[in-house]
This record gives C-alpha cells, sequence and structure tokens, in this order.
C-alpha cells in the first residue's frame, strides 16, 4: 500500500470541496431538522478527509489526530442535538425547523 | 491502481452525497450516508491511514448513524409527508452551494497541481499516532474527554421526561 | 501739592464707603455733611494743584500707584496725570459737585433714600475724577463706564416707578453702546502704538502722517464713544428721559459733568483729532447738527427739565462744534461756562420744582417772582448768560466758538447763530412762563410758595456770580484781553496747533461777527418778551390740535419711536424667533434627531432577526462566500 | 507632592462622606472643602511665579507596556484654574447647605468626586491622564442631575451624558493618533506631544476632533443645545459646578491639548472657530433676552460668556490667551455668584419666573445691591472682575480681525439690555405678592455674599497676583505657536 500515490493533491481538495458544498446544500434546502444534522455530518466529514489527505501529504501525524477530536465533537455534537430534537418534537409534534421561530423580534 | 479506486470512491462518496440531500424518504438518506461514510473510509485506507479509517466506521457508521436511525425510528418520522420549502428558496440555497464550491475551486488556481507523495507512509499506524496523540494533543485529549462527558450529560438530561412539570 | 493728586480721587470714594456701608445708622444731617466734606477736601486739595501748576515751570505730572493690568507687551498702570486741561477739569467737577451737594442737603431732605443718594453722589464724583485723572485710555474707560453706572443708579434713584427704571436703563444701554466703540478704539490705540498711555501715544503718533486711516479710524471709534457719552445725534435720546432722576442729579451729570465726558476726551486727545482732519469736519458738522436740532425741539417743550435738558444737548452740539473746527480752548472755555450756568439753571429750576411740590410742567407755573425772588434773580442771570448777552460769560465761549466756526466754514457759523437764536428764544420763553405773569397753579401749590431754604439758595448766588464773570477769564485779544485760559492749556495743546492749520480772522470780520450776533439775540429776546411777557400767551396744552410741524416738532420728531421700532422691537422679535423656531425646532431637533436616527437604525436591523434557523445558516452561507470572495480577489 | 494631595484629598473625603449618615454631613462637607482650599493657598505661597513649566510635578509608571505613566503637575494656567474650584467649592456646599436634598451624604460625596475629576483634568501632564479624568469628571454631575434634578431629569441628563460622552471619544481618536505619532516607545507625555511637529496636513486634519470635543464641552455655538436644559434641570449645586468651573474643561483643553500641538491647524481653521464662537455668542445672547426664566437666562448669558474665551483662545495671542485664563476665573467667580442669587430668589419665594417677582429692593435692599454687583461684574463693568478679562480678550479678538471683535463686543451691550432688564423686573418697581414678605440676607448668606463681592473687587482692582501665576506658561505657550506657525 505504500505505493507512490499518484493522486494529485488538487483532486482531494476538489472532492472534499465538493461534499462540504453538498452538505451546505443540503442544510439550506432540507426542512427536516435531521437531514440537517445529516448534512453537517457530511461536511465534517469532507473537512476530515482534507485533513488526512494533507497529514498524509506533510507526512506529519497530528493532521489524524486532529480528525479524532473532529469525530469526538461530532459525536457530542449529534448526540446533543438529537435530544433537542427529541425534546422539541415532544412539545410541538414536529421536526420542521421553520416551525420553531419563536426566537424572533 | 490507486487511481482508479479514488476516483471510484470519489465517485461513489459524491453521488451518495446527492441521495442523501435529495431523497424523499429520511431513511434512505441515512443509509446513503453510510455509504459515504464507507467510501470516505476507502478513502482513508488508500491515504494509509489505516487506524483512522477502521475509528471512522467504528465512530461515524456505528454509532452516530445508529443514534439517526434510532431517533428516527423513535419518532416514526419516515412518512412521506414532509413539508417543502418554497422552490424560489431551493434554487437560492443551490445557488448559494455553488458560489461556495466555485469560491473554493477559484483559491486553487493560483497553487501548483503537485502530485501528493507520501513522505513517510507509516505515520497512518496506530503505534505512531497513539504517540504523537499522547504527547502533543495530551491536553486536547484531556479537554474532548470533558466535551463527551458534558455532551452525555446534557443529552440525558434534555430529553428525561419531565415528570415534576407535569402536575 | 501734586504729590497728594490721589487724595482727590479717595476722599469722594471713602464718602462713598462710609456713607454706603454704614447709612443706616447715623442721621441724615450726618450723612449729607460727609458727603459735602468729602467733595470740599478734594477741592482743596484740587485748587492747590491749580496754584502749583499756575506758578510753577512743570507743566505735567504724573503719579503712579500701581500696577493695574500686564499681559505681555500690554501693560497698564492706575496712574493720575496732573496738567493744566485736567486740572481745570477738576477744579469744575469739584467745585460743581460741591455746590450741588450743599444744594441736594437741602433739595433731598424729606426723601427716605437720603444717605443712599448721597453715596451715590460721592461714587459719581469719584468715578468722574478717575475718569478725568487717568493717564491712560483704560483708566479714563474706567472712570467712562463708571460714571454710567452711577447715572444708571441715579436716574433710577426713585425705583418704585418703572419708568424711571426704564429711563435709567436705556440711559446705561445707551452709554454702553457709544462705550464698545470706546473700547475698540483704546484697543485700536494699543495695536497702532503698543501702548495707550497718553503720553507714548501722542508721542509716538506726531510722527505718523495727517489723515492715516489707522488714527482716522481711532478717532471716529472715540468719537462713537463720545457720542454716547455726550449726547451727540444719533446717541442723544437717553438724556431727556434722564430727567427722571432727581434735580441735582440732573445739574450734576447731566449738565455739569458727565455729558462733558466726550469733549474732555477729545480735547485730551487733540493730538489724534488734529492728525485727521476728515474726523474733525465729521465731529463739527454733528456738533452743529445737533445744536440746531436739540434747540429745535427744546422751543416747543412743556416741561422745564425737558427744556434744560434739549438745551444741554444743544450746548454740547457747540463744544463738539469747537473741537471739530480745532478751537480746543474755545471748547473747554464753554464747556466751563456751561457747566456754570446750565448747573445754575438747573439746580432754579429745582428749587421752583421744591417750591411747586414736584410740578415740572411751565404751562401750570407762572408769577413765581414774587414768590421766589433769589430763584428768579439767578435763574435771570443764568438765561441771560446761556443766551450768550455780553459781559455774561456765555457771549465770551460761544462768541469765540462761533468765530472759529467761520474760520472753518461760514455755513457752520450760520448753524451756530441759528442754533444760539433758537436758545435764547427758548431760554426766555422757559423764563418769563415760569416766572412773569399770573400763577396758573393750584391754590394748595400756591399756599405752599415759598422760597428755598439757605443750603439751596447759597450755591444758586455762588453758581450766578461764576455764570456772570467765569467769561472773563477767556476774553479774546480782541476785545484787548489776554485769554487766560489759553495760555493756561498751551502746553496741552501745543502740539496739535503744530499739526492743525486754522486760519485766522482779521479784527474787522471778528468785531462785524460779535455785532451780528448780538444784535439777533436781542431781537429774538424783544420778540420772545412780548409774546410771552407783555401778552403773556400760554402753551397749548396737549389735546387740541397743532399744526403738524408743531406736534411732530413736539413729539420729538418722533425719534424714541423710530429707534424702538428699528432696533428695540426687531431684536425682541428675532431673540424670540431665535428661540422659538431656530433653537428649538432647529439645533436642539438636530440633535434629539440623531437620537431618533439611531432608534430607526436599530429598528430595522432588529427585523433581521427572523427566528428562521433556515434563514440564518444562509445568511451565514452569503457572507462567508462574500468573505473569501473579497479576500481572494 | 502638594499636586497629589490637592488630587486625591477630596477622592478619599468623598468616599468617607459617602458612609457619614445625618445632618453633620454638611460640616464635615465644608470642612473637607475648606482643607482643601487651605493646600491650594499654600501651594500658592509656594508657587514659583518665574517658571513656565509645571511645579510639584510628580510622574509614577502607570500602563508600563503603553509606556503610560501618571504623571500630573501644575503650571500657570492650570494652578490659576485649581485655584478657582479650590475656592468655588466651599462656596457652593455652603449655599447647598441651606435648603435640603434627600439624602444629602451622596450629594456632598458626588461634589467632592466632582473637585477630584476637575482638579485631575486641571492638573494632568499626560494626554492619557488628561482624558482618563475628563470622563471621570463627566460622572459625578451626571449622577448629580439624574438624581436630584428637575421635571424631565431623566432625558435632559441622559442627552448631556451622551453629548459630551461623543465629543470626548472624538477627543480619544485623536490623541491615539497622535500617540504613534511619537517617536518608537510612543508615549502620551504632553511635552512630547508638543515637539511633535506634525505636518501641515495632519495638523489641519487632526484640528477637528479635538475642536469637535471641545466645542461641544464650552459650549461653542452649534453644539451648545444641551447646555440650557441642563443648566436649568440640574440642582442648583449641580449648576454652580457645572457653569462655574466645568465649562472651563473646555476651554482648557483648546489652551493644553489643541493649540500648541496643532498650532498650524488651528491657524488654518482658526477663523471658522472664531466666527462659530463669535455667532454663538451673539445668538445666545439674543436667546438670553427672550427667557422668561431666570436660571436659564443665566445659563444662556454664561454660554456667551464662555463663547467669548474661546473667540479669544482662538484668536491665539497674548492678550487673547492671558485674556482668556483670566476671564476664566472671573466668569467662574461671577456666574457662581448670579446662580447664588436665583438660588435665594428660589428658597424664599419657591419661583424663578423673572416677571413674578418684583421691587425686592424694598424688602431686601443689601440682598438687591449684592445682586447688582454681581450682575454688574458679569457684564464686565470696569474695577470689577468681568472686565479685565473681557478687555483683553477683544483685544485678542481684535488683533485677529476687526469685525468680529466688534461683533464680540455686541454681547457687552446685548448682556447689559437682558441682565438690566431681569434686574429692574425682579428687583426694582413695586412688590408683587410673592416678593411681598422676602426677608434680607441672613449671615449664612452674607457668609457667602461678602467673600465673593470682596474677590470681584479685589481682581477688577488688583488682578496682578493671579496674572502673574499665568503670565510665564502664557508665555512659554505662545512662544510654542510662534515657533512653529513662523
Amino acid at each position: 500500500m505504500n505505493a507512490l500515490q499518484s493522486v494529485p493533491l488538487n483532486h482531494y481538495i476538489l472532492l472534499s470541496a465538493m461534499l462540504f458544498a453538498i452538505g451546505v446544500i443540503g442544510v439550506l434546502v432540507r426542512r427536516n431538522a435531521i437531514i440537517i444534522f445529516m448534512c453537517i455530518e457530511l461536511m465534517l466529514n469532507a473537512v476530515n478527509l482534507l485533513m488526512v489527505a494533507f497529514s498524509a501529504h506533510h507526512g506529519d501525524g497530528s493532521g489524524q489526530v486532529f480528525v479524532f477530536f473532529i469525530m469526538a465533537v461530532a459525536a457530542a455534537e449529534v448526540a446533543v442535538g438529537l435530544a433537542i430534537l427529541i425534546m422539541i418534537h415532544r412539545n410541538s409534534k414536529t421536526t420542521d425547523i421553520d416551525f420553531l421561530n419563536k426566537l424572533k423580534f | 491502481m490507486t487511481q482508479y479506486a479514488f476516483y471510484f470512491l470519489a465517485f461513489v462518496s459524491i453521488l451518495c452525497a446527492l441521495m442523501v440531500v435529495f431523497s424523499k424518504n429520511p431513511i434512505h438518506s441515512v443509509l446513503y450516508l453510510v455509504l459515504t461514510f464507507f467510501s470516505i473510509a476507502g478513502q482513508y485506507l488508500l491515504l494509509n491511514a489505516q487506524f483512522l479509517a477502521v475509528v471512522h466506521i467504528v465512530v461515524y457508521s456505528g454509532a452516530i448513524m445508529v443514534l439517526f436511525l434510532f431517533v428516527l425510528m423513535l419518532l416514526n418520522l419516515n412518512t412521506e409527508a414532509e413539508p417543502q420549502k418554497s422552490t424560489w428558496l431551493k434554487f437560492a440555497a443551490v445557488i448559494s452551494g455553488g458560489l461556495l464550491l466555485i469560491t473554493f475551486v477559484a483559491s486553487l488556481k493560483g497553487s501548483e497541481n503537485m502530485a501528493l507523495v507520501q513522505k513517510n507512509p507509516e505515520i497512518g499506524l496506530t503505534a505512531n499516532l497513539g504517540k504523537i496523540l499522547f504527547n502533543e494533543f495530551a491536553l486536547p485529549f484531556e479537554i474532548s474527554s470533558i466535551l463527551l462527558l458534558s455532551a452525555m450529560v446534557g443529552a440525558v438530561m434534555l430529553s428525561q421526561k419531565e415528570k415534576e412539570a407535569k402536575q | 501739592m501734586k504729590e497728594l493728586v490721589w487724595l482727590v480721587p479717595l476722599f469722594p470714594l471713602i464718602g462713598f464707603l462710609i456713607i454706603g456701608l454704614f447709612k443706616n445708622n447715623f442721621s441724615k444731617k450726618l450723612a449729607g455733611t460727609i458727603a459735602s466734606g468729602a467733595i470740599l477736601a478734594s477741592f482743596t486739595v484740587s485748587l492747590g494743584i491749580f496754584i502749583e501748576l499756575l506758578s510753577g515751570a512743570e507743566k505735567t505730572f504724573t503719579y503712579t500707584l500701581f500696577d493695574w493690568i500686564t499681559s505681555g507687551d500690554f501693560s497698564v498702570a492706575i496712574a493720575f496725570l496732573v496738567d493744566p486741561l485736567s486740572s481745570i477739569m477738576l477744579l469744575i467737577i469739584t467745585g460743581v459737585g460741591f455746590l450741588i451737594h450743599l444744594y441736594s442737603i437741602g433739595y433731598m431732605h424729606d426723601d427716605e433714600g437720603y444717605a443712599k443718594f448721597f453715596s451715590y453722589l460721592n461714587l459719581f464724583v469719584f468715578f468722574m475724577l478717575l475718569l478725568v485723572l487717568g493717564n491712560n485710555y483704560l483708566l479714563m474707560f474706567a472712570g467712562w463706564e463708571g460714571v454710567g453706572l452711577a447715572s444708571y443708579l441715579l436716574i433710577g434713584f426713585w425705583f418704585k416707578n418703572q419708568s424711571y427704571n426704564d429711563a435709567a436703563k436705556k440711559a446705561f444701554i445707551v452709554n454702553r453702546i457709544g462705550d464698545l466703540g470706546f473700547v475698540l478704539g483704546i484697543i485700536l490705540i494699543f495695536i497702532t502704538f503698543g501702548s495707550i498711555n497718553y503720553a507714548d501715544v501722542f508721542g509716538s503718533a506726531m510722527s505718523h502722517p495727517s489723515n492715516e486711516p489707522v488714527i482716522v479710524l481711532i478717532t471716529l471709534l472715540l468719537f462713537v464713544g463720545a457720542m454716547g457719552k455726550s449726547a451727540q445725534i444719533p446717541l442723544y435720546t437717553w438724556l431727556p428721559d434722564a430727567m427722571a432722576g432727581p434735580t441735582p442729579v440732573s445739574a450734576l451729570i447731566h449738565a455739569a459733568t458727565m455729558v462733558t465726558a466726550g469733549v474732555y476726551m477729545i480735547a485730551r486727545s487733540n493730538v489724534l483729532y488734529s492728525l485727521s482732519p476728515t474726523t474733525l469736519t465729521i465731529v463739527a458738522i454733528v456738533g452743529a447738527v445737533t445744536a440746531v436740532f436739540a434747540a429745535t425741539i427744546g422751543i416747543l417743550q412743556n416741561d422745564i427739565k425737558k427744556v434744560l435738558a434739549y438745551s444741554t444737548v444743544s450746548q454740547l452740539g457747540y463744544m463738539f462744534l469747537a473741537m471739530g473746527v480745532g478751537a480746543f480752548t474755545g471748547g473747554i472755555f464753554h464747556l466751563a461756562t456751561h457747566a456754570f450756568f446750565k448747573a445754575l439753571l438747573f439746580l432754579g429750576a429745582g428749587s421752583v420744582i421744591h417750591a411747586m411740590g414736584g410740578e415740572q410742567d411751565i404751562r401750570k407755573m407762572g408769577g413765581l417772582k414774587k414768590y421766589l425772588p433769589i430763584t428768579y434773580m439767578t435763574f435771570l442771570i443764568g438765561t441771560i448768560a446761556i443766551s450768550g448777552i455780553p459781559p455774561f460769560s456765555g457771549f465770551f465761549s460761544k462768541d469765540e466758538i462761533l468765530a472759529h466756526a467761520f474760520a472753518a466754514n461760514p455755513l457752520l457759523w450760520i448753524l451756530g447763530i441759528a442754533g444760539s437764536i433758537m436758545t435764547a428764544f427758548y431760554m426766555f420763553r422757559l423764563f418769563y412762563l415760569t416766572f412773569s405773569g399770573t400763577f396758573r397753579g393750584t391754590e394748595h401749590q400756591k399756599h405752599h410758595l415759598h422760597e428755598s431754604p439757605s443750603t439751596m439758595t447759597i450755591p444758586l448766588i455762588v453758581l450766578a456770580v461764576l455764570a456772570a464773570l467765569a467769561g472773563f477769564i477767556g476774553v479774546p485779544e480782541v476785545l484787548g484781553g489776554s485769554h487766560l485760559l489759553e495760555h493756561f492749556l498751551d502746553p496741552v495743546f501745543e502740539d496739535s496747533k503744530l499739526i492743525l492749520f486754522t486760519n485766522h480772522l482779521s479784527h474787522s470780520t471778528e468785531y462785524m461777527l460779535m455785532g451780528t450776533a448780538v444784535g439777533i439775540l436781542i431781537l429774538v429776546i424783544l420778540f420772545a418778551r412780548n409774546k410771552y411777557f407783555t401778552n403773556n400767551e400760554i402753551p397749548k396744552s396737549d389735546e387740541d390740535k397743532k399744526s403738524v410741524f408743531a406736534n411732530l416738532v413736539y413729539n420729538k420728531y418722533y425719534v424714541d419711536e423710530i429707534y424702538d421700532a428699528i432696533i428695540v422691537k426687531p431684536l425682541d422679535f428675532l431673540s424670540g424667533v431665535f428661540f422659538k423656531f431656530f433653537e428649538l425646532k432647529g439645533i436642539d431637533s438636530i440633535v434629539n434627531s440623531t437620537g431618533k436616527l439611531v432608534i430607526g437604525l436599530s429598528d430595522t436591523f432588529r427585523r433581521l432577526q427572523t427566528g428562521h434557523v433556515g434563514f440564518y445558516i444562509f445568511m451565514m452561507v452569503i457572507s462567508i462566500v462574500a468573505i473569501l470572495f473579497f479576500n481572494l480577489i | 507632592m502638594i499636586t497629589s494631595a490637592l488630587l486625591f484629598f477630596p477622592l478619599l473625603a468623598g468616599i468617607a462622606l459617602f458612609f457619614v449618615k445625618g445632618e453633620q454631613v454638611k460640616k464635615l462637607a465644608l470642612s473637607a472643602a475648606l482643607i482643601e482650599f487651605f493646600i491650594s493657598l499654600v501651594a500658592y505661597f509656594q508657587f514659583d511665579k518665574a517658571i513656565a513649566n509645571a511645579q510639584f510635578a510628580m510622574s509614577t509608571p502607570w500602563v508600563k507596556s503603553l509606556g503610560i505613566n501618571f504623571s500630573i503637575g501644575m503650571d500657570g494656567i492650570s494652578f490659576l484654574l485649581v485655584l478657582l474650584t479650590t475656592f468655588l467649592l466651599p462656596l457652593i456646599i455652603l449655599s447647598a447647605n441651606r435648603n435640603t436634598y434627600k439624602n444629602p451624604s451622596s450629594l456632598y460625596a458626588l461634589m467632592l468626586l466632582m473637585q477630584f475629576g476637575l482638579i485631575g483634568v486641571f492638573t494632568a501632564q499626560d494626554a492619557f491622564v488628561f482624558y482618563i479624568f475628563w470622563e471621570i469628571a463627566l460622572l459625578p454631575i451626571y449622577f448629580i442631575a439624574l438624581l436630584w434634578g428637575g421635571a424631565e431629569k431623566v432625558r435632559i441628563t441622559f442627552k448631556f451624558f451622551i453629548y459630551t460622552l461623543a465629543g470626548s471619544l472624538l477627543m480619544l481618536t485623536a490623541l491615539i493618533y497622535l500617540y504613534f505619532q511619537t517617536p518608537a516607545p510612543h508615549t502620551f507625555d504632553l511635552q512630547t506631544l508638543y515637539t511633535l511637529h506634525l505636518s501641515q496636513g495632519q495638523q489641519n486634519w487632526i484640528f477637528w476632533p479635538f475642536f469637535i470635543a471641545f466645542a461641544i464641552k464650552m459650549p461653542v455655538f452649534p453644539f451648545h443645545s444641551w447646555l440650557a436644559d441642563t443648566y436649568t434641570d440640574a440642582p442648583m449645586p449641580g449648576t454652580m459646578l457645572l457653569s462655574g468651573i466645568m465649562s472651563k474643561m473646555g476651554v482648557y483643553g483648546a489652551i493644553r491639548l489643541l493649540l500648541p500641538i496643532a498650532p498650524l491647524g488651528v491657524q488654518n481653521w482658526g477663523t471658522t472657530a472664531i466666527v462659530l464662537a463669535v455667532i454663538g455668542v451673539l445668538y445666545t445672547s439674543l436667546l438670553a433676552m427672550y427667557q422668561k426664566d431666570y436660571k436659564r437666562l443665566v445659563a444662556y448669558s454664561s454660554a456667551a460668556h464662555v463663547g467669548l474665551i474661546a473667540a479669544g483662545v482662538f484668536a491665539m495671542n497674548h492678550q487673547g490667551l492671558s485674556g482668556a485664563v483670566i476671564q476664566m476665573v472671573a466668569h467662574g467667580i461671577s456666574a457662581f455668584g448670579l446662580f447664588f442669587v436665583i438660588d435665594i430668589l428660589f428658597l424664599r419665594t419657591g419661583t424663578r419666573q423673572i416677571n413674578e417677582l418684583g421691587g425686592l429692593r424694598l424688602v431686601a435692599p443689601n440682598f438687591a445691591t449684592a445682586a447688582l454687583i454681581i450682575l454688574l461684574s458679569s457684564i464686565a463693568l470696569p474695577l470689577t472682575s468681568g472686565f479685565i478679562g473681557e478687555f483683553l480678550l477683544l483685544a485678542g479678538i481684535y488683533q485677529y480681525s476687526g469685525m468680529l471683535a466688534a461683533f464680540g463686543g455686541l454681547t457687552t451691550i446685548l448682556g447689559a439690555v437682558y441682565m438690566l432688564r431681569s434686574y429692574q423686573s425682579a428687583f426694582l418697581g413695586d412688590h408683587t405678592t410673592v416678593s411681598s414678605n422676602f426677608s434680607d440676607l441672613v449671615k449664612e448668606e452674607k457668609l457667602i455674599i461678602v467673600p465673593l463681592i470682596l474677590v470681584i473687587f479685589f481682581i477688577g482692582i488688583y488682578p496682578k497676583p493671579l496674572m502673574e501665576i499665568a503670565e510665564p506658561s502664557v508665555k512659554q505657550l505662545i512662544s510654542i505657536i510662534e515657533l512653529s506657525v513662523k
């Protein structure tokens, strides 16, 4: 597996940029909170991919270690996010974010 | 050979990502998301980050996606009728996403297209990762543990049944 | 004696302080004596100085007390200057002042503000002495405004009556207008000459060419101050109203001393004035026009003090006419004689009013000859003196002015003669209406008619003697006298004689002028005599119709009303408009509206918080794109 | 050493007063103010009248990293203003003792803190310290006006606070800009700022933030709208502090900062500044003529006087400056006197409307004469304190331009008009219902009025001891200006 990687770095960047953009589009388009969470996960993974690519490129492990931390944060975020979602759902029977606009002027 | 694998995995992950966003049924989008995670794990393998790939699969696909599925099933949200945003809004969203992509790509035009040459391929191994994790990143490691703890407490507290509020 | 010059102003100041501070714990008698004593003391000192000046060789002497203001190269000290001009003024002020103090002991006897009155009189004399003795323009200005203050206090002495207060306020403010010109003149002197002491200013002024614009401006500005203080044409309206004050005040302030301050100032700065002939012509013209203008108003006035007030304005016009034609000694001479006979006339009028129980309208008097013999005699001498009948003092001083006026420009002489004709007419009209004919007052007044007490008649007599004989100090060569006053005042005016060229008249023309003047005067007096004495005509009462011209003159050409309409009303209107619109609606609203603007802006931005999560994320993406975009280009 | 004593004593006394309860707070406050005045007298006798730059200086590093040190000291001009502050405070406290305010201990404490702020402003030798005290001085007066103010005190004090704050922020930006102009180890020290020699363009630019900040404080024409409301609405001690001393901060700031640092700027923009000041003088005098409320009338008149002082300062010559300095002291005294007269009127008749009063001279002759003397000193009658400054100011402005001096001079006439008009309708004429039982001056009031009148005549007749103090520093300031203007 240590063969010469001939895949140029830019392609990785392109790939993660596209994934990130799709994640953003997903967050903007969908109204269902769960799907929005998933798209956020997607965006995070795009970033992880790039981190690993660059850590491999630079041969410095800290990039990959950082991915660990991102995963930890992602996990925490999902846990708390879904807990909030459940509570909202229990009160207002819906997870549609447009309905939740009480915090306004 | 690795190039083809890379392109194949890249294509798979983008396709599944699109399906995640545009599929009607939330369950389908969760499953497509799992597929994207697998393709990204494949990418890690290509980049010699074996330990990371495994952890990725375990944590993301295993834990987070299961959690999503669990919540979906709990709140039986898989009903088809999901309210749609106005088309105009969707159209604007796609445009802005595209714009974001273009700006990322534009930022690339300056840099020269150097091939990704692995300096020391075995950094992806668990031994090296462990060394780095516990030397330079000891403090962040501890803090992330506190983070996870607080997330757990938060999640538990939030999803408790309001017994006392009921009386 | 000269070293004691600082005593002269000190005595009245002490008098003022003693009476002012402890006025309620000593008797009227004591207050009167302290005040007059103070003036008598300073009179004796100034007499000593006068005698020393007469005999001694050293003509000018400055006595510095202490340093007043120093700031950079501007430094001025409280210092007194003794020279012939100031010593003559001293004599007049303290002399006439003392007589008037003596007079007012009797006149103000039954007034409850007795001590306060005397403290104000002493304050006035203090400021007037300061004005005359100062060796620099700023100290003169201090005296200048000080006398303005004293006249404000004395005019408004009976302050219960609002119209008297208005008169006092009017006097102060009109003086203040003149004083502004005076201050600007002083500042300009400092800027051009670097100092404001007379000696330095006149010394360095000699080297300046004639009619230099800066000097002309200085003299004009100073003349504005003189117009304000000595009630000349534009700024004279306050003097007739100043008659609201007690009569001794009118005698002292508005006849003898304060109003002559302007004449003294021009005489003192004669070097500057002779360096700017243009200003001199302006002064002459203003003087002549005022003389005639005020005389015309005087003819139809029915209040005894108003007639005398307008006659003062017109006599001051003569003094300025003298200054304008370069006859500085003539001006001072007329100032001296005028001080005597006008004070006499005012005190005479005072004793008439005192006898008539406050009545001032001459239509309600008449036939007082029998009841007030001394006043009658002294008033007659005064009237003859003022109309300029030889050998009384008025003739000599007025003739000298008319002679110089003729030498400068015959037109001025004609105006002068017209003025003196009218003066003679209204003075004798006043005299006959008050003293001859039958008594037209009420029975009650008739019953109370009595000759004034001795404290009032002695000053009248002394002043009558002075009015009669004062002329002899200035008998011109033409009439075989050596003009004593001119020789005495020579050191003061010698520089201006070098600069200013005044042509001389031949003896024959002078005789001719005197002859014509006296001839016309006698005709006018005879005309007045038969009009008011023989067929003792009484001026019409206010109600019945008068000819348009007579009405115009009687109402003082409506000058007061015009000033009111042009200046006072618009100023009040302007201040109202400024406050209501400009301030409240203008500037204040701008400031308040900036406040409202901020609140309005914050209101619009508030609407951005729509509450929709989707909207926030959308905004986030847009702004990230924008930031990246701007960073990358 | 004396400066720090002068500065910190009111602070300590003020804080101590907060905890004093009951009546004796009045005596304590008075004794604190008198001690402060005594210290300033001691300083007066040790003051060397020959030296121009700051004496009794004390400088300790404050914020070392930024190079800011807490340096205070008194040169001629600042010492005069400190003397004015320490002289007026006991009188203000005495006048405040006569009427009862709710929770007086905090009022007196705030007044002493105000003195602390003011003396800080006048003795600061470091621009940063100057700015700090500039803000500190604003706080106590804000609370005094807010807690003891009149009807719509909240709105008015809020407007006043924000208005002045906006101005001082402008000044802060300018100070920071200057800070970075100073050579490498940047410093706020005034002496180094004086030797900056900024280019003409810089000075033209830096003139405006300083001018606006000081113009708001003075106030000068377009920025004066806060004055009348604040002065009328604040409680009497507050108004006395505001008009007596605080309005001098603006002028002092212009003399201390604007003139030496940006002389070319002042020379370039001087005409606009003076024209604005003179318009302000005439404008506020006209406004004063219209007022019915005596306190508001005196407020506008004090704005007119300070406007003339500002014009004198911007004329940038020796007479203008020394006139401005002595007029600041004289105006402080006459403004306090006038407000004290109005306080007595209000205390006895409960009204400040001029036409409701009348004929007071009949019932209270001493009070009427005292009021007349104070009134005359405020319209610059010779031999009273107002005249010296007024004359020198007009001389200064005249050297700049004759027309402006003529217009500036109009204020003496307008001043006489509205002052005598108000005096006449309040004191002369026959007494109205309100003033029939008006009692004459009592002992405490005489205790204030007599020294005041003595000082008015003393400065009017023999101003040398005061002018001598300011003379060397004015000369030095002029030489700094001449150096860079030539």
